[in-house]
């Protein structure tokens, strides 16, 4: 079967099921951040490292979820979503130094002896400003670069290659001290966010369930597309492009707006990463953080929804437990789940339990 | 019958997550758990691994000696995998959830500033064992490496002196990264206050895992035309291969044009076809070439564990100054608990100021009454083509940290004590 | 097997412009099929005049001229290599010509508009090979086909209205596929996917249908049926239909273009051709 | 020792020497006991007045040899043992300890070497030592330098020598000698030379305007032949960079281009290669030491089959079933990949290993005065060149060629044509490990090598060939060559990170224009 709109679960199992998981999901979710606030010597109480490694691979989730929206729905297999990532990071962070350093400049321009900030620093110390940053930084470049490489048709190998090239460009910009983001540190050492101690539980819980938030919107949204006549367009564009040309669809507009949002939901979740994890770096731009990504979204099962959110799950609590456990393996673990995943399970655990779920 | 899979797959995977979450549950209680977060895989595994080694070494030697306070202790390795937002999250396992009384980690100055805020908002002890930039003194942290003052600065008045060369014009190559900034940056009002002039000084910066360096070697050719140079290198672990092999190819020799390098050790040397390199210099607190009783055990019991532990080439074993940092380090610490007669993180910061520990650099190392920083030896040594540095100058004796320069303008007002950075 | 060039008289239309039906532009005025917005003056619907189309050196197309009227039926057959689908390529903005003039109706310059525009403007192409959304219903790849707006904003809020639905339903059955229209596209057969993408260019609805060797793989009756289409969507629509099998092209065919090494050969109806001393040259001497 | 009478010693010495060609039979003896500000002047005042009998000394000390035993006498060590400095054969009293030298005193040890050196028989041995002193000349030379050039019947030698004396005769009181020794250093191209004549160009230093004048022509003449040099050397490091990308690129051009492999393990190829010259590298120390400078031609044929063989393995049993799904291709082998750098990691350490040049790949020619090529590159850049023919030959002048040319363009027909498409598939893809491998061999010469080796190669690598033009040899030998050539005329203007994201963006652009790449064939568009 080759389900595209795939909200596979909800045929397989009934959406009544689904819903009922989802919504137990969405509890749990919902009540973790709250049992951090508990004080410490309860044993009920979710401490700060559960809950921001959860935090951090919801976030990841958001950017599955995003990357799927792109790879398994437009066939455009993009190993440079770790820049928008990256990018919705900075414009929070910038506005977390600002916030931390006051009337002066960030300490790293301290450093640099630097006197007044750069123009794009303008505005930053706004909260709602940063917030527009988020989501203009990584939807502008995503448009600029998009709009070039659709009207030219790369697609493919192609496509994957220039994006990786493109964020592997972008972390060479953000290494640069000159640059203006803090060179290799990046921005670290936050204080407080709208005013509010960034460690404190209160902050904490309200940053989790945030993400919960915005990851449920994701779904939500990438749900209405799949099931809009959107979804199907890109469908097809995926599988004969040529096709829907002569169908009269121009595709270029269809794939600038899939990618495009694609990397703004992907901004949005580094956005709320940062202050979570409390460091943002070029580091996170790297192609290896892209093309694990991918991994996440094949493991899970592209083409789907859920898929994503389970394969960045799966693929992030086994990094937990390896680099502990084993932490010479988890190389060897990451390389074979890669090799096991695209030879063994082309469709994903997702496709796995379709299956089972079929016998 | 539709549901089982799904429910069987969400409790796998959520099985997989609480493992990740809890992966010590069990404790035995009569052991003192030390947390050592150095990265195993990744980019800096080439730096950190021979450190973790080094720590589980001296955690073995202690163990042999009784523990501290009669406990054994007991090493929990995570591997923050060069991943610099991994470094906090492991950061905050090993104090939250294995509850470690110390941690013995970290390399890169980013990674160290990953995890500062959770040492300093659960109020861990880190202890820090690489020479760094300095601009930071936390209450949380105890800095075994050096700071600018006990490497870079007695570097460059050698270099100025008559036996260094004279140098009259320096040509300061780093990667681009904040040790190198800060680094130059001192030294260029440094150089400034030794008179030389902005023009005979060129900073120059690479990005990280730089190969190519025919264009920069062109330049610092171009640059010791104009009189007497030295170059400072800040160039960062990887980079120098291809650096010191397009010097040596290029033709530069070092009486004609030295260069000094303060991330070059023993341990980088061992990647190194050092026959071209031979004269060229290193500025450290420590070299395994140091001849002294302490040290020659120091030596010998790295190359007997590297072999027991058939660590891969063992043959070649070499120590170096973040080994000797980290060996300094974890024994101070324990000495300091003792003293203490708790691993309570307050109690055994106080007890830490002032301690004493024989080290392998041939002096009695002592940690600052109030700085967090260890007093330490200046040595230049001259590589050898053994691979082995020859110390050619040493300072007299051991030197206060300065993790605050006063070169760099605003620091005058920074106190000499420790205060969280919040 | 010769090798010799190409003899000049071959660079040369092979047909009386006056004798030929559709063949210039001043023939055959079926001008009222032709749907609002064309400008079909002149009866013609499609203007091919002095084609050339090289690959690094190689000549695809050599001055090819060719028109084809409105509401016309027009069979094009050739050896392999002789240019045909370059040619379709050249019309449908595939591929861009290095000289000479492509028109639809009398206005719209081919050579100038991008596939999508050309798409849109009423030209529907069947490839080669049998091309259908696989992954999506038989239902959805018709739905997608549906003449409506093809915009972003559009699709993010379409819904289907009863009229569109009746006009699927009506493809469905003209193409038999109504008992399949839940089925993959993907699980269809090799004939029954050339038949959906036919459906497919019925619900675009557009004033000229290219299609590339439609017949392949079909049984005979499938064969026979899809020649019974062909010549109902005549008049209404103009076709033109590249084809090896010279039985169907002689069931449905009432003028036949031969193309040969990039221009045309012979045209004429499929008699004539077939009697034509260079065309069976063509087709049995070499 | 008295201060004065020490400060006397060297001159009386001197005198000494002067008077009976063997009453030097002290310096070494003086060398040993004086501390390094005194060894200093000592071999200051040698230079200046340079005797052949002390030659043996001096090179003992250049080479390090010299050592002295408990009593301070003075030792030379020998292939054999140890010799008394002094002449004679008396016997170290302990273990001799070398005399350790700092920087200042090796360059006066290569001053006081070559001063010495032009005393010497051969014309190429005094030419070599006059252009040392080029360089390095002492103002208490002048006098020496002035004797040898009247003296020196050699004109190579002497004109060289007049060089040297010219540079000191730029503060001779004497404004015509000035102005002859200015003239002379604007027939030179030396780097140096343009620093000292700058110096000239202020009033303030030199007072004379006819010197002053005289100057400014020479140095003009120098600077344009230093921009010769400097351009030179900007397209060999060009031509070099690309030699580089070429190596790295040429394997993924075949397994990529050919085969439409998006191998994402081929930085592992290069890897694997570097480790395989490391390997042979280790067993020539321990079993042929005496053919070590040959390792490096050994070490291609076993890195080509070691990579090959693990090329053609990873083919069979992952790569195989990926046919036909290219993005999925690529995930399985950057899966291969890490593997790969963790298994290289296990087994040899994380560290770098190292991998000697030999003597014949070490340092580089003079060709002028500030341009050296080095040996290494430049045989690199012939390897790249003698790799893309092999490749070429072997993939239009085989029958394995032409087998893989026919699968690549249509496997179906190619099969029932009785190719073996599964076999011709493996080595095709061996023959590409193979190559990467022998890139491997290469770039272990000029760089590190490490397990992530690879890594810092594969978006290079890629960018050349989709750059090139996929399946185009020559279109990837193009970019390469033409990346290269870019990277090193941007990086002295912006910056080597600045020129990288330049050149990234204009290769992003220039695939929207073509893309296709450089060299793409045209034709009919196939779905």
């Amino acid at each position: 079967m080759n389900q595209p709109i795939s909200l596979t679960l909800a045929q397989k199992a009934g959406p009544k099921l689904t819903l009922g998981i989802g919504a137990v999901v969405l509890a749990i979710l919902i009540i973790l951040p709250l049992l951090h606030l508990l004080p410490a010597d309860n044993s009920l109480q979710v401490s700060a490292y559960t809950l921001t490694l959860v935090g951090k691979i919801l976030c990841y989730a958001i950017v599955a979820l995003a990357l799927d929206l792109v790879w398994g729905y437009a066939g455009l297999l993009s190993l440079g979503h770790g820049l928008f990532f990256a990018l919705g990071g900075y414009a929070m962070g910038m506005y977390l130094m600002r916030e931390s350093a006051g009337d002066g400049l960030p300490a790293f321009m301290v450093f640099l002896s630097w006197t007044e900030l750069p123009w794009y620093w303008t505005g930053t110390q706004h909260f709602l400003w940063a917030l527009c940053l988020v989501v203009l930084a990584p939807g502008l470049l995503a448009l600029v670069f998009g709009f070039f490489a659709f009207r030219s048709r790369i697609k493919g190998v192609y496509f994957s290659i220039m994006t990786q090239a493109l964020t592997f460009a972008g972390m060479l910009l953000f290494f640069r001290n000159e640059t203006g983001f803090g060179g290799n540190n990046g921005f670290t050492n936050f204080r407080t966010i709208l005013g509010f101690d960034i460690t404190a539980q209160g902050t904490r819980t309200a940053l989790f369930l945030a993400i919960v938030a915005l990851l449920t919107c994701s779904l939500l949204l990438g749900w209405r597309l799949a099931k809009s006549k959107f979804g199907r367009v890109l469908t097809a564009l995926r599988d004969a492009e040529n096709r829907l040309m002569f169908c009269g669809y121009d595709p270029r507009g269809y794939k600038l707006f899939i990618w495009v949002l694609s990397a703004v939901l992907c901004g949005l979740a580094g956005a709320l990463y940062v202050p979570l994890v409390g460091i943002i770096n070029p580091s996170e731009m790297s192609p290896t953080n892209s093309i694990e990504a991918a991994v996440w979204v094949a493991l899970g099962g592209r083409g789907s929804l859920i898929g994503p959110i389970l394969g960045a799950g799966i693929v992030n609590g086994m990094k937990s437990w390896f680099t502990v456990a084993f932490p010479e393996y988890w190389l060897f673990a990451l390389g074979a789940l890669f090799i096991v995943v695209t030879l063994y399970l082309p469709k994903g655990v997702i496709g796995l339990l379709r299956k089972k779920g079929e016998q | 019958m539709k549901r089982r899979p799904f429910l069987k797959a969400t409790l796998a995977a959520s099985t997989l997550l609480l493992s990740g979450l809890f992966p010590y549950t069990l404790q035995a209680a009569e052991t003192i758990k030390v947390g050592i977060l150095h990265s195993l895989s990744g980019t800096m595994a080439i730096s950190e691994t021979s450190l973790k080694d080094m720590a589980l070494m001296t955690i073995d030697e202690i163990n042999a000696k009784g523990g501290v306070l009669g406990k054994k202790l007991e090493p929990v390795v995570v591997d923050p995998a060069s991943n610099w937002p991994l470094f906090a999250e492991k950061a905050r396992q090993l104090l939250t959830q294995d509850k470690v009384a110390v941690t013995f980690g970290c390399w890169t100055s980013v990674s160290r500033k990953s995890v500062l805020p959770v040492y300093e908002e659960l109020n861990g002890l880190l202890f820090y064992p690489v020479q760094y930039e300095g601009e930071e003194m936390s209450p949380n942290v105890f800095y075994t490496g050096a700071a600018p003052n006990q490497q870079a600065i007695p570097a460059v008045e050698y270099l100025m002196s008559e036996d260094g060369g004279a140098a009259k014009r320096f040509f300061l190559l780093g990667t681009d990264y904040v040790y190198p900034r800060t680094t130059n940056k001192i030294l260029r009002s440094f150089l400034h206050s030794k008179g030389v002039a902005d023009k005979d000084i060129e900073e120059v910066y690479t990005p990280f895992g730089h190969s190519d360096y025919q264009t920069i070697v062109a330049n610092i050719k171009k640059f010791a035309a104009g009189g007497k140079t030295a170059v400072i290198s800040t160039v960062n672990g990887d980079s120098n291969v291809p650096f010191y092999k397009e010097l040596g190819n290029q033709g530069i020799e070092a009486t004609e044009t030295p260069v000094v390098a303060f991330s070059v050790g023993e341990e980088e040397l061992r990647g190194i076809d050092t026959k071209p390199l031979v004269g060229q210099l290193a500025a450290w607190n420590y070299f395994q070439s140091v001849d002294n009783p302490t040290n020659k055990k120091f030596v010998d019991s790295w190359k007997a564990y590297a072999k027991a532990k058939n660590l891969p080439n063992y043959q070649t074993a070499v120590t170096n100054d973040p080994m000797e940092a980290t060996y300094v380090g974890i024994n101070m610490w324990a000495q300091a608990v003792n003293k203490a007669g708790t691993t309570d993180v307050d109690k055994v910061r106080e007890a830490m100021a002032g301690q004493e520990f024989v080290s392998p650099d041939g002096y009695t190392m002592v940690m600052d009454k109030t700085n967090h920083h260890l007093h330490k030896p200046v040595m230049i040594g001259e590589v050898q083509d053994n691979g082995q540095f020859n110390v050619v100058w040493q300072t007299e004796g051991p030197v206060r940290a300065q993790p605050w320069s006063p070169y760099i303008p605003g620091n005058d007002k920074k106190p000499d004590y420790a205060v969280k950075s919040n | 097997m010769r090798a010799t060039p190409v003899p000049e008289f071959m660079l040369e239309p092979a047909y009386d412009p006056n004798s030929d039906a559709g063949t210039s532009r001043d023939s055959l005025g079926l001008g009222r099929a032709a749907g609002a917005g064309l400008d079909v003056r002149h009866g013609t619907i499609l203007t091919l005049e002095d084609i050339n189309v090289s690959f690094d050196g190689f000549k695809a197309l050599t001055n090819l001229s060719l028109y084809i009227g409105v509401g016309e039926l027009r069979c094009i057959i050739g050896p392999n290599g002789a240019g045909k689908t370059t040619m379709m390529d050249v019309i449908t903005g595939k591929t861009r010509p290095d000289n000479g003039k492509a028109y639809f109706g009398e206005t719209l310059d081919l050579t100038r508009m991008s596939e999508v525009q050309i798409a849109q403007s009423g030209i529907g192409r069947k490839f080669q090979k049998p091309t259908v959304f696989e992954a999506l219903s038989v239902f959805e790849n018709l739905e997608l086909a549906l003449k409506t707006d093809k915009s972003v904003w559009a699709s993010l809020r379409a819904k289907l209205s009863g009229e569109q639905r009746d006009r699927i339903d009506e493809v469905l059955s003209t193409i038999k596929l109504e008992s399949s229209r839940h089925r993959t596209a993907g699980l269809l057969s090799h004939g029954q996917k050339q038949f959906l993408e036919i459906g497919m260019l019925l619900m675009q609805d557009p004033q000229l249908l290219l299609l590339d060797e439609p017949v392949a793989g079909m049984t005979d009756a499938e064969t026979e049926f899809t020649a019974e289409l062909f010549k109902s969507l005549a008049r209404k629509h103009s076709l033109m239909v590249v084809e090896h099998d010279m039985g169907f092209v002689g069931s449905i065919a009432d003028h036949v273009t031969v193309l040969h090494q990039g221009s045309v050969l012979a045209e004429g109806s499929l008699a004539d051709v077939q009697a034509d001393e260079r065309v069976i040259e063509v087709y049995l001497g070499r | 020792m008295p201060t004065a009478l020490l400060r006397l010693f060297p001159i009386f010495t001197l005198l000494l020497s002067l008077l009976a060609p063997h009453a030097q039979a002290g310096d070494a003896a003086d060398f040993v006991a004086a501390n390094p500000a005194k060894q200093a002047t000592l071999l200051e005042t040698w230079s200046a007045h340079p005797d052949a009998a002390r030659l043996p000394l001096i090179e003992a000390l250049q080479k390090g040899r010299l050592a002295s035993d408990s009593n301070k006498a003075p030792f030379i060590q020998t292939d054999t043992g140890w010799q008394a400095a002094e002449g004679g054969d008396a016997q170290p009293a302990s273990e001799p300890k070398k005399l350790p030298l700092n920087n200042r005193l090796r360059g006066l040890v290569g001053t006081a070497q070559a001063s010495h050196q032009l005393l010497a028989k051969e014309p190429a041995v005094r030419l070599a030592a006059a252009q040392q002193l080029q360089k390095s000349a002492k103002p208490a030379q002048l006098q020496l330098l002035n004797a040898r050039v009247a003296s020196e019947d050699d004109d190579a030698v002497r004109d060289a020598l007049s060089l040297a004396l010219a540079n000191l005769q730029l503060i001779d009181p004497d404004p015509a000698i000035r102005l002859a020794a200015v003239r002379l250093l604007g027939e030179t191209g030396d780097p140096l030379a343009r620093t000292r004549l700058e110096t000239l160009l202020d009033p303030a230093v030199e007072t004379d305007a006819g010197v002053r004048t005289a100057a400014e022509t020479s140095l003009a003449q120098v600077k344009r032949r230093l921009l010769m040099g400097e351009l030179l050397g900007q397209a060999f490091s060009g031509l070099s960079l690309g030699s580089i990308l070429l190596l790295a690129a040429l394997g993924l051009a075949i397994t990529f281009g050919l085969l439409g492999v998006i191998n994402m393990a081929h930085g592992e190829m290069l890897m694997l290669g570097a480790y395989s010259t490391y390997m042979v590298q280790i067993l020539f120390q321990r079993f042929a030491p005496d053919a070590l400078a040959l390792y490096p031609l050994v070490a291609l044929p076993v890195a080509f089959f070691v990579t090959a063989a693990i090329g053609m393995a990873l083919e069979r049993t992952v790569i195989r079933h990926l046919y036909g799904r290219p993005l999925e291709t690529l995930l399985a082998t950057w899966g291969i990949s890490l593997i790969l750098i963790q298994l290289v990691r296990v087994l040899f350490g994380a560290q770098n290993v190292e991998v000697a040049n030999p003597a014949w790949l070490s340092g580089g020619v003079q060709v002028l005065p500030n341009l050296v090529l080095p040996y290494s590159r430049m045989v690199i850049i012939g390897f790249a060149l003698f790799v893309v023919v092999l490749t070429w030959l072997l993939l239009n002048k085989t029958r394995l060629g032409l087998n893989v040319r026919a699968v690549t363009q249509n496997r179906n027909m190619a099969a029932c044509c009785g190719v073996p498409t599964g076999r011709v598939d493996m080595l095709a893809f061996g023959l590409g490990s193979g190559i990467a491998g022998l890139g491997g061999v290469a770039l272990s010469q000029i760089g590190n090598v490490g397990p992530d080796l690879g890594q810092s190669y594969i978006i290079d690598s890629f960018l050349v060939v989709v750059l090139g033009g996929v399946g185009q040899l020559a279109g990837s030998v193009m970019a390469a060559f033409g990346l290269g050539i870019a990277n090193k005329i941007l990086e002295p203007q912006i910056g080597a990170v600045l020129g990288k994201i330049l050149i990234l963006a204009l290769i992003i652009l220039f695939i929207q224009k073509r893309p296709q790449g450089l060299f793409a064939l045209k034709g009919r568009v196939i779905d």
